[in-house]
């Protein structure tokens, strides 16, 4: 029997049926053992009822994507399989509730291994708690696939231990006896299976939303203010537990208005500060955003993107508020957008929002979205230390001998010294008016014409301080994909597989959004004149920006059903206009 | 630069910005008692921040020496307890209008007075829209003729006073622009107060609000009775209702203490062992497998 | 499809649509409260309107057969507000959620009151945020542990009934879910009231808040006095502030008269010689040079 | 002495001097006298002090621009004439007030026509009033070019007459002062006097922001919500006074996010139903947007622009918001963004926005700016019974037999019928979450497709139906100019002068900017390939905006000092490009 280096289970089921916190714990335990993770989930917008869905893969090599499909599925119940039946492939795995479930039916697909495990029934009569079902559930799959068994118990002591052991037991009994189902009634015709891995040491598995968390503590935030909203509510339940053990301060706002009016105070009194939202609340912000744009305040706002527009599709993918992050607000207002690939990409492009804000003295958002926040995977452990932390240009007390101070002083660079207030003689009125570079208000042609020009050309080094994109140069291709967010390790993938099948292709990668780096856009495109940019909206927003800003026509693949790319998506794409 | 050290007279407070307010508009008297406060207290400049909205009133800042932060309209609250919460060195006052505070910015006040946030608030009511040049504002009366409302205003007005009462402010007060001195006292008093400080001043504007002048005011005016315990609630919310009788109360209508949010942030971070050179792998250490 | 005239039972005016709540929640009970009030009430399918903003309880709509608006989180009174006074006609009645209605949507709540807009609007109060799974609330008790309070809610609640008050409310109740005959009363007589009526009604999150359960309130639920003058303002609020000792009233508070938005707008109307067929030749003459 | 068929008067002072008043009162005695006029404004954003401007433009001809710069220049302080000293062109002429004002000298400019006229000693000595002032200087200007004498006098008897004939007489001293002092003590050297014209029926005289409220009576709007901002409050001051006679209502709203929920709910309703606002408003305003596109409720936005960001130049001219109006609200949210050119453009493209809000069932904005919004001009008066008044298609009960009604049916045109509440049948859930053709909310893929389609689909049929775009061919142009709202006008003028020095340039004016009128531009570039598009904002929005729809490379020409483009301005850059 091959053993599988690279396997993708996908479980569903009904929102609330233990489907999250069961596949977070195979997931832990597949990490511990050494195995690389990646999660992906989908839950339904109500809070009862409605098909949720929990995604592993599991590799022993870096994890570039959710993958593309699923090689096993794990239905507890009827909607699952319903939902999924057209997507199961010749040769997967699929594991079922029956019988006692409420698939009524044994399962028998041609070329797919169909296993039956009466989850709901030995819940129920076995084990008389009908909430263990999705335990029995992980014993028959840690014992099907030789995921994690040890680590599997080890964690459910950890868990469950505070709440006694009589807890723990019946967590045990499931798990076991849903592992003795698959080793005495199932018979294995499948060829998945996991090798253990090398236990890594400097490994830590954490979500996106707790990443952008950890990235900001790492940066040195002190002040965090949000409204919960899905799915970037994690942030703040991050930053609630740990910001207050760095002498930080976090509050729930009664809106995102007053969050990110908080954040602009706390930020002008000196303090590294953010908010993080999803897109409702971004559009709510945009008379702030450009007021802290105007005043030159470093702010960090972090946007886990959703479906939209307005309610739109809460819990579902998209990558949709690129146009009004990069260009919304009233006026011409200036601002910064990045956005990440991956988990650890949330930590550290995190980071690079904070140096950002404060060297620029600008707004930073961070476009992020739901399958990437709620995405867990295995990642190398941050070193504390090796973290560089930018801050603002500050004003010196005395430094400009009897000059006044001038808060907007017009210097080569276009970025001035912020006075912090209790600094003698750096007194000033920060305003949202237009100004003179003693920030008194001032509205003069000449004066409106250098304050509107110093406030987007600060911005003319940004390309290179923030080096956020990366080139994968190919000699002889064809085409060039660019990608962005978290399709960028989907086209990864894609790119991967094409080259795998001779396929020539080359890729760009920008996580700096906005202001475009217009420098490798421009190169790449002059290598790679036919470019391919796959984007999870109906605008093909980037593809937009690209057509804004450089002479590229870039020939855009737009999806917007709510999910994200596969691999295989991009790859027949770069497949079908390589030809 | 004078520090807090050495006493500054009130003409000193003042910023080389002329006010732009219009000849005889009522916040030419809030800026005086406030300056003679801050003179009194020997407010810092460094250390005082003065954090306004947008408006005729909330030009405020411009016109004093201090910090100050002029912000956008009806956001004066959120931003002005932003910077409080993560620089409670600093005295954080914040002004503004009536429209800024209680119209477009209505949806702040019922949560900064709840949490206790430790800033002055210093509102001027001229019960008009002054920068836009003469709409009805939320404090405006019933039928009230102005350039929105030519058949006259069709809605009740709010209640300052009586609102920041029912949110649970500490501090309530209400002066009037011309009576400096009481105004003065009660900006002092509301400094001085830990907690979140309301003073509504009533503050003419002679060029749009031709119903509510300082000729209006006088028959209305009505001080605080003196004997009045300015620790009871419903006393208080008693004496902001005599507005419904065409009254205007002017004096300190309550005060008293309880915790304040600078003082709860404080406790979380205690509880959490708050700590500047935390090590952040300690967080880290909690994510491995 | 059923007219106003064939009397429906309770259960005709459920739509297709099954309920999205948790097994438990408090919200069943309103609805089905609800339900019966409008049967009770004949009310005709086509000429009621439900809007509501954002959260668990703002899904009510979807679950009766009249029509309906799910607005956006916190603007279910403006929406509902600008429906009303277009369509005077209809019975517009409002749902939410503590954080919909107090939090986010807390600045629209003073102007829809003191306006006495001819609404109806029932607020499912669960002292939580169910929809986003456990955050606290603007009416979560101090000290509150929830997933964005780790080490306890820093800010003492909101008190959505002393609100209201406040606010020149003419209705204001509270009910509780469980009883669910008052509930069906009291939103009767919120909905034959002319003005704004108000019903706050205790909602248990069984999910998500583990602190105000069913069981706590069997404590803490206290009626109204039998004698109280349901037309004295003090003594609503006095009733209101029993929040204040950990009770929860339930009954109607207070119930007055006065001009509602739609009677001012109709007075408006009424002095401008309003004419649907109004010709307009007569506006644009008044620009000629 | 040769007559002028075309002048430009300018007078500065500062605000609050009554420079608004008496610029007011000459306007319309001009008008009244069969002249064109058309005026500009600019204020300063406090309420006292700073330096106003009130300019007005005469001629015998429709008048297409503020026009360049200035023949006469009269100036009621130093600081007027300080402001505009560089620009005093020879052969103009300059009155101002001396001796007696704050200007210390008599002033003798090189080939200037200086004519000093004591404005100030004449009110307070003569006149014992320093607010006469104004007429003083009105009653000079009149005489000395021949602008509206009897007319003043109407007015100031219809105008002061309810306060009493004391007042009048006092204006009427005032003025014959000031015509005697220029018949007694100038000496007239300069060529510059209006003939009066023919008295005109069917003129009416109204500024920008009235004409939008005219507009929407026109257009049946029965309900108007809003929150007063400079630029854009005098739309809900018109609608105040005359909408209650059309049995409408409005009401002043707490905040602008109000006001757009009010008029979404008012929509639902089956009213036609509006607001207006400005920059900062449109900001608030993003996330309820995207609420009405995806609702689908007909909603009418006229966004009055201001400089930007943030408070910006309140006051000031600028064209900045457009990025926000097309691409602002997250997600992605269909809308449609109308941009008038002049008064009269005001009234039409208003009740245009409305027929296309009916039609569509989207949300329009309409594009006006501070200049036009306060620009008084003749205009033609329009024909109320000759208004095209479009309803959207509405639900009828029974007509579609048994199938039940279905609020978002999949059309061929992408249009459903829409029920109004109090219509038996047509109960329905309006939402804005992803919702099925029945409007319960849905959110699976092949569902959100379809939606999305729906939503952006309808508008495919838009550039044919609305016919907003205006094309000024010429063979042989090397040139092709793309301008969009006000500076339509001042590009018309620019053409129109080159084309008198044999520049040959041809023009495109699309009054429709989102979704862009595609086939139009597309044919226009085709024969013009060198596009010059001049804009008064800082990134050049409508040429990125046509960049990133179309193949056009445009020169862009952005100007963004708070003022609006001179006819000059863009001829010469015509000229440079066209070599
Ligand atoms: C979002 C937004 N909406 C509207 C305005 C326009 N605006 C400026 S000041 C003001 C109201 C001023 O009234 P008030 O707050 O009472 O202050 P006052 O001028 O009377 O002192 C308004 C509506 C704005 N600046 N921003
Ligand atoms: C602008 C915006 N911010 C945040 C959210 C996320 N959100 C949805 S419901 C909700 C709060 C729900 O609490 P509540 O109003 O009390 O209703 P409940 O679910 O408890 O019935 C929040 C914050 C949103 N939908 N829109
Ligand atoms: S308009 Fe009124 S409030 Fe504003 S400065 Fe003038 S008098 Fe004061
Ligand atoms: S989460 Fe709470 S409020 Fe929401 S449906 Fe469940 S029990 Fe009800
Ligand atoms: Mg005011
Ligand atoms: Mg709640």
């Amino acid at each position: 029997m091959t053993k599988a280096n690279d396997l993708i289970i996908r479980i569903g089921g009904e929102g609330g049926e233990g489907i999250i916190s069961s596949g977070d714990m195979i997931t832990q335990a597949a990490a511990r053992s050494g195995l690389e993770v990646l999660t992906f989930k989908t839950f339904p917008a109500e809070i009862r009822g409605g098909y949720a869905m929990y995604q592993i893969r599991f590799s022993h090599e870096v994890i570039l994507s959710e993958g593309s499909g699923f090689n096993v599925l794990c239905c507890f119940n009827k909607e699952a399989l319903d939902n999924n039946r057209s997507q199961i492939e010749k040769g997967s795995v699929l594991i079922y509730d029956f019988p006692g479930g409420d698939i009524a039916e044994e399962q028998n697909i041609e070329g797919v291994h169909c296993y039956p495990v009466p989850m709901s029934k030995i819940a129920k009569e076995e084990l008389s708690t009908y909430r263990s079902k999705n335990m029995v559930a992980m014993g028959a799959i840690s014992e099907l696939f030789s995921i994690g068994a040890i680590p599997l118990r080890e964690l459910i002591q950890e868990k469950f231990g505070k709440k006694g052991q009589e807890v723990v037991e019946i967590n045990f009994k499931a798990l076991d006896a849903g592992a003795k189902h698959a080793r005495e009634h199932l018979k294995k015709t499948d060829p998945f299976q996991m090798d253990e891995g090398k236990p890594q040491k400097d490994v830590m598995i954490i979500s996106g939303n707790e990443a952008i968390g950890l990235g900001a503590l790492l940066a040195g935030v002190k002040y965090f203010s949000a409204y919960p909203i899905t799915p970037a509510t994690e942030v703040a339940i991050f930053l609630s537990k740990h910001l207050p053990k760095v002498n930080g301060n976090l509050v729930q706002a009664e809106d995102e208005i007053a969050s990110l009016a908080n954040v602009i105070g706390a930020s002008y009194g000196g303090v590294k500060s953010m908010t993080a939202t999803s897109g409702p609340g971004l559009s709510l912000m945009q008379e702030l955003i450009g007021m802290s744009s105007m005043m030159e305040v470093p702010v960090v706002i972090a946007d886990v993107q959703r479906g939209g527009p307005s309610t739109g599709l809460p819990t579902k993918h998209e990558q949709s508020d690129l146009f009004l992050a990069a260009l919304g607000s009233h006026g011409d207002a200036s601002k910064v957008v990045l956005s990440p690939e991956g988990v650890e990409d949330c930590i550290y492009l995190t980071t690079e929002a904070f140096n950002i804000a404060e060297q620029y003295q600008v707004p930073v958002l961070i476009l992020s979205d739901g399958s990437l926040g709620f995405r867990t995977s295995s990642i190398k452990k941050p070193d504390p230390s090796k973290i560089k932390r930018i801050e603002r240009l500050k004003y010196e007390p005395g430094a400009n001998g009897d000059k006044p101070y001038e808060r907007y002083e017009l210097t080569e660079s276009g970025i001035s010294a912020m006075s912090h207030p209790g600094q003698p003689g750096g007194n000033y009125i920060s305003t949202g008016l237009e100004h003179a570079p003693s920030s008194a208000p001032r509205y003069s042609p000449e004066n409106r014409v250098s304050m509107t020009d110093k406030r987007f050309g600060k911005l003319d080094t940004l390309e290179d301080f923030v080096q956020a994109t990366e080139v994968d140069d190919m000699d002889g291709a064809q085409v060039g994909v660019i990608a962005w967010g978290s399709t960028i390790g989907t086209a990864r993938e894609a790119v991967k597989l094409a080259r795998a099948e001779g396929v020539k292709v080359a890729a760009i990668y920008p996580k700096l959004v906005w202001p475009l780096p217009l420098k490798a856009l421009n190169a790449f495109a002059k290598k790679y004149p036919k470019t391919l940019v796959p984007e999870v909206n109906k605008q093909g927003q980037l593809a937009s920006l690209l057509r804004m800003k450089t002479d590229m026509k870039p020939i855009s693949y737009n999806i917007y059903s709510g999910m994200p790319f596969t691999p295989k998506m991009i790859l027949e794409k770069i497949k079908e206009v390589s030809k | 630069m004078t520090t807090a050290t050495e006493p500054m007279k009130s003409k000193d407070y003042k910023s080389t910005v002329p006010p732009t307010w219009c000849p005889g508009c009522g916040d030419f008297g809030v800026l005086n008692a406030v300056l003679k406060a801050f003179a009194d207290k020997t407010m810092s400049i460094d250390d005082t921040v003065l954090v306004s909205g947008i408006g005729c009133s909330s030009r405020f800042p411009y016109f004093v020496k201090t910090y100050g932060m002029h912000t956008a309209h009806g956001r004066v609250l959120p931003v002005a307890a932003g910077l409080k919460m993560s620089r409670p060195d600093l005295n954080v006052i914040a002004f503004g209008g009536d429209g800024d505070g209680f119209s477009i910015g209505g949806g702040h006040v019922p949560h900064v007075v709840r949490k206790n946030t430790d800033l002055t608030y210093i509102l001027m009511d001229n019960s008009i829209y002054g920068l836009t040049k003469g709409q009805v504002s939320p404090t405006s009366q019933v039928g009230m003729v102005t350039t929105t409302t030519p058949y006259g205003a069709p809605d009740n007005p709010v209640n300052p006073l009586a609102f920041c009462l029912t949110y649970g402010a500490t501090y309530v007060a209400q002066a009037y622009s011309s009576k400096s001195k009481q105004v003065q006292e009660l900006v002092t008093g509301a400094m001085e107060h830990k907690g979140f400080a309301f003073v509504n001043i009533i503050s003419p504007c002679p060029t749009f609000n031709k119903i509510n002048t300082f000729d209006s005011y006088k028959e209305s005016l009505e001080e605080v009775p003196a004997d009045h315990d300015t620790s009871d609630l419903n006393a208080a919310l008693k004496i902001a209702l005599r507005a419904k009788e065409g009254k205007t109360p002017i004096g300190l209508l309550y005060k008293v203490e309880r915790p304040t949010l600078v003082e709860r942030l404080t406790e979380i971070r205690q509880k959490a062992k708050g700590d500047d050179n935390f090590d952040l792998n300690k967080v880290i250490d909690q994510y491995i497998p």
